[in-house]
């Protein structure tokens, strides 16, 4: 049953060393707030899963949370490379980290599964493709029908998905709207599920077949406007797309991604997320200014 | 070799994209790629195919941005969509599903058969430079019915000897692809900033079909790994038209205008 | 891509003998006009694939139209069973019926699968379900990781699927809402598809999560009004339970039922369905006549 | 039998009903079967559990229909509910994915370790009655937290032996539903139209721990075709109070006026 709560308690209460932790979001509503207060919390030795591991997750093993990732694509989308994995899995700084590598097509099918309490997911995958050769996590079986080699991989089970989303109602229902990603399977896959949300309303006024996730399925929610920035939410905010291409020189080098991190994160709180976004709002593109407040 | 640019008054990256934008049509349903792909099939769109269906992986079915995405999950690309999908069912239902006539990709590194690599250079568990990986890319170089690539020639870029494969294009050539139970016809055309490839019937290898302006065999071989093959009735890539650079500047313009901060 | 045509054009075109159609529709939205057209065209041997065979598959079937059967549960909702269904599998009349039952889980594992070409679905099922001891298209695999016993069915691909659905635009994108069912699914798996709709509007003014079928996956669109009835369209007409009521009176008696279709089905076409909906609209519930107008 | 029916003023059909729905708690996420179990499932909601969550198989998560549907997919269902999603999507994330609290089934025929038929009488390839099949059921019945079963008793439904296992109970008792491998509890009670029963927590047999008002247990046995075991302190089930037979009478008074035509 969700539980209203602040975005520091939700992560006290559900999180400690060692667990395996998703965060998703797939371009849209990527739970920012949730990454930075997990990394102010310091826990360690995550195993970080996530199909688009992006800023977020670059700044979590920048920080030395995860000592391992699952993952599909590991890029700063439209911009470049993520230096901070890259220099973990290059240089083992500031920790080793394991790699398990999937592409988005393994990595949607064993959400889905996990969503379905299966042990694995079964799709046409990996033909031709050298992931297979290095993961010893995707295995070739035989359709019991035809013969067809069909590629299956474990399913994804987190012990705890942290999504963002844009409202919930009083009951703890949420509501997702727009690139809806693979957020409900995050949560439905998930022991445990957090969830921050641009705002709490009275009740859903919405479409019939709309993305709800009702209360029964979520632990912990957390209302904190502009937690996807710089990420976006649909109908709130635009994505921040200068902070992305920013990100690229801050990340660039150890000490300015620390020192960045010291200012921006670790001396932060939730409640900074909503100044961060305000300047993106749809009606205003071009107007943010998050990464220089 | 960019003299043509100033001759003509156009880069040879706008003649990469639009020289991409022409191979598709308004039937086509392509599940576009971030970058230069996003930029060659929202010219098409805006020009000479205005019914093509876009398709991004984030979930978007025929969308209409009226600025280039710079991800694959732009607020633009839901807001001009038919519909959104879940990320799941698009790789289910509609990538794997088969619904996809062209898959549009960029690539790091590209062999002659078309075999792309997007995840290391160097050893995989010791890499020199990690890539961001294969995203959406293994599956859609698999199962869109046919797969068009656009890159930048480099002699970084083309080489003979991929290090990662990625996403498979046509193996060692000839009918690798079918060995492998892969049923869809895989890379048919390569549009580079100097020229166009198609693979050669039989050995599937890429050879050049048509150079761009200005641009001369020996252009293509020196920004490219492999000995080149040209075909024997090579012809030069038609110039941009006024219509199509318009397009493809005004595309840029509002993009560049829409991701400023002040 | 989409063609606009009648429903008796779009029949003609596109059945033959011995097809594998699925008619689907979960309660809501079944095609019955479809079923109609297919009967008074007269095609024989035909595979029918429906997870709730229900009152049309009834008719399909005592016409003598099918030769095999795939479902999942043969009975008239709430009412009880279907007697010509019976009346084949027990007695054989008017033609042999061969039956492949699955369980629910199963056939909508094998359509979601079949949409996803895939040649199997995969699942946690038939646990102790007797099925499949009956079935020898129910198999059993392990699971590649844990070893974990899981159902495997052939998934469903039909030659051609209708469906109905509340909306088309002008270019022929198809926009269905409520209880969306399978009938996504059913589309996708085909081969071909028929969709009948209640309206044809210019342009959709919906959620963006909205189920929408694009243009380029359908076949052919017919626009019928009151296609469903007696099942119902949301926002358009409800369902017309006495004429589910009364279909197990109509039905037990195969010279009552003979007599019934000549009137109803085979003199007709399919413009009598806008009549007969249009007394059970939402707000009147309660004044249909279907079944003896 | 019957005579309780005029003295206290109900029908036995009311009280099985109204036990039934007083099984269910307010936080219980409970897969509706038709007929029976909707009516009682629907009662709880309308009396003592107002916030359970009742999903139907159609796709309707958490609904509140004002009349009982005639079918699991009627439009009040939908117009009521949270949300509505897929079928797939119900049968896998809801269903298969652990989330349901109850499953709440009828029954054709039952055996007294709660395994059901709706599948045939007499043979399955030479079937005497061909009855409607499995549906939901099979999957419900091994992935729900537990099972709820009401049914009206007789000789017919109630046999040593059925004839084909639709969806498996207990087996023959003990642990042969964890060697099968099935991880829920599955059949906890059972409502009738004349007692509750419970499996015996060892052999699983279902016992008789309540009788309804007015009966007897040479009622129950009579209408029960195996050899009823009766719990040592049995007690009488509390008596429809006038809320309950109040929400259920309005109810079928709503249900009726709705589903009549003129």
């Amino acid at each position: 049953m969700a539980q209203f709560v602040s975005l520091q308690d939700a992560v006290r209460d559900v999180m400690s060393d060692g667990l395996c932790v998703a965060l998703e979001g797939f371009t849209h509503l990527i739970p920012h707030a949730s990454a930075h207060e997990i990394i102010r919390q310091g826990f360690k030795n995550l195993t970080l899963v996530r199909m688009t591991p992006d800023i977020i997750y670059d700044q979590m093993i920048g920080m030395g949370c995860a000592s391992k990732l699952i993952f599909s694509y590991a890029g700063n989308p439209g911009v470049g490379l993520l230096r901070r994995l890259r220099d973990a899995v290059e240089n083992q700084w500031p920790v080793p980290l394991e790699i398990e590598e999937h592409s988005h097509a393994a990595m949607a099918n064993a959400y889905e599964a996990g969503a379905a309490a299966m042990p694995c997911a079964l799709f046409r995958g990996y033909l031709g493709a050298e992931l297979k050769q290095v993961n010893p996590n995707i295995k070739m079986i035989s359709c019991p029908f035809t013969g067809e080699a069909l590629a299956a991989v474990p399913s994804i089970r987190p012990d705890v998905s942290f999504i963002h989303a844009q409202k919930a109602d009083r009951k703890g229902n949420i509501l997702i709207e727009g690139i809806i990603g693979i957020q409900k399977e995050a949560v439905l896959s998930a022991a445990k599920s957090v969830v921050t949300v641009e705002e709490i309303i009275d009740e859903f006024d919405t479409h019939p077949n709309a993305v709800i996730l009702p209360h029964w399925t979520i632990d912990y929610i957390a209302e904190v406007p502009g937690a996807a920035h710089p990420s976006y939410a649909q109908g709130y905010y635009a994505r921040d797309n200068s902070a992305y291409k920013e990100w690229d020189i801050l990340s660039a080098d150890r000490d300015l991604f620390l020192k960045w991190m010291a200012e921006h994160v670790m001396q932060q709180t939730p409640d900074v997320f909503a100044k961060r976004a305000q300047f993106t709002n749809p009606q205003s593109t071009g107007q943010g200014d998050s990464c220089d407040e | 070799m960019n003299s043509h640019a100033e001759k003509n008054e156009f880069t040879s990256d706008e003649m990469m994209t639009i020289a991409a934008s022409r191979m598709l049509k308004s039937d086509d349903v392509c599940f576009v790629g971030i970058g230069a792909p996003s930029a060659a099939c929202n010219v098409a769109r805006l020009s000479h195919a205005p019914d093509i269906t876009l398709i991004y992986e984030s979930g978007t079915i025929g969308t209409a941005p009226d600025i280039l995405p710079l991800s694959i999950g732009d607020g633009e690309l839901c807001d001009t969509a038919l519909t959104t999908v879940s990320v799941p069912e698009m790789f289910r239902y509609w990538l794997q599903g088969g619904r996809i006539t062209i898959g549009f990709l960029g690539a790091a590194q590209i062999d002659k058969f078309g075999n792309i690599n997007t995840t290391v250079i160097g050893d995989y568990h010791n890499p020199k430079t990690r890539m961001p990986g294969g995203g959406g890319a293994p599956e859609i170089a698999s199962q869109a019915g046919q797969i068009y690539i656009t890159m930048k020639q480099s002699l970084r870029s083309m080489v003979p000897k991929i290090d990662f494969f990625t996403s498979y294009g046509h193996g060692n050539g000839y009918d690798d692809r079918q060995k492998l139970g892969i049923k869809t016809t895989g890379p048919t055309v390569l549009i580079t900033d100097l020229a166009i490839w198609k693979p050669h019937p039989e050995t599937k290898e890429f050879i050049v079909t048509n150079l761009h302006a200005g641009v001369s065999k020996e252009d293509v071989q020196a920004h490219c790994g492999w000995e080149v093959t040209f075909s024997k009735q090579i012809t030069t890539t038609p110039l941009p038209d006024a219509t199509e650079l318009n397009v493809l500047r005004e595309l840029h313009k509002r993009t560049n205008a829409a991701h400023q901060r002040i």
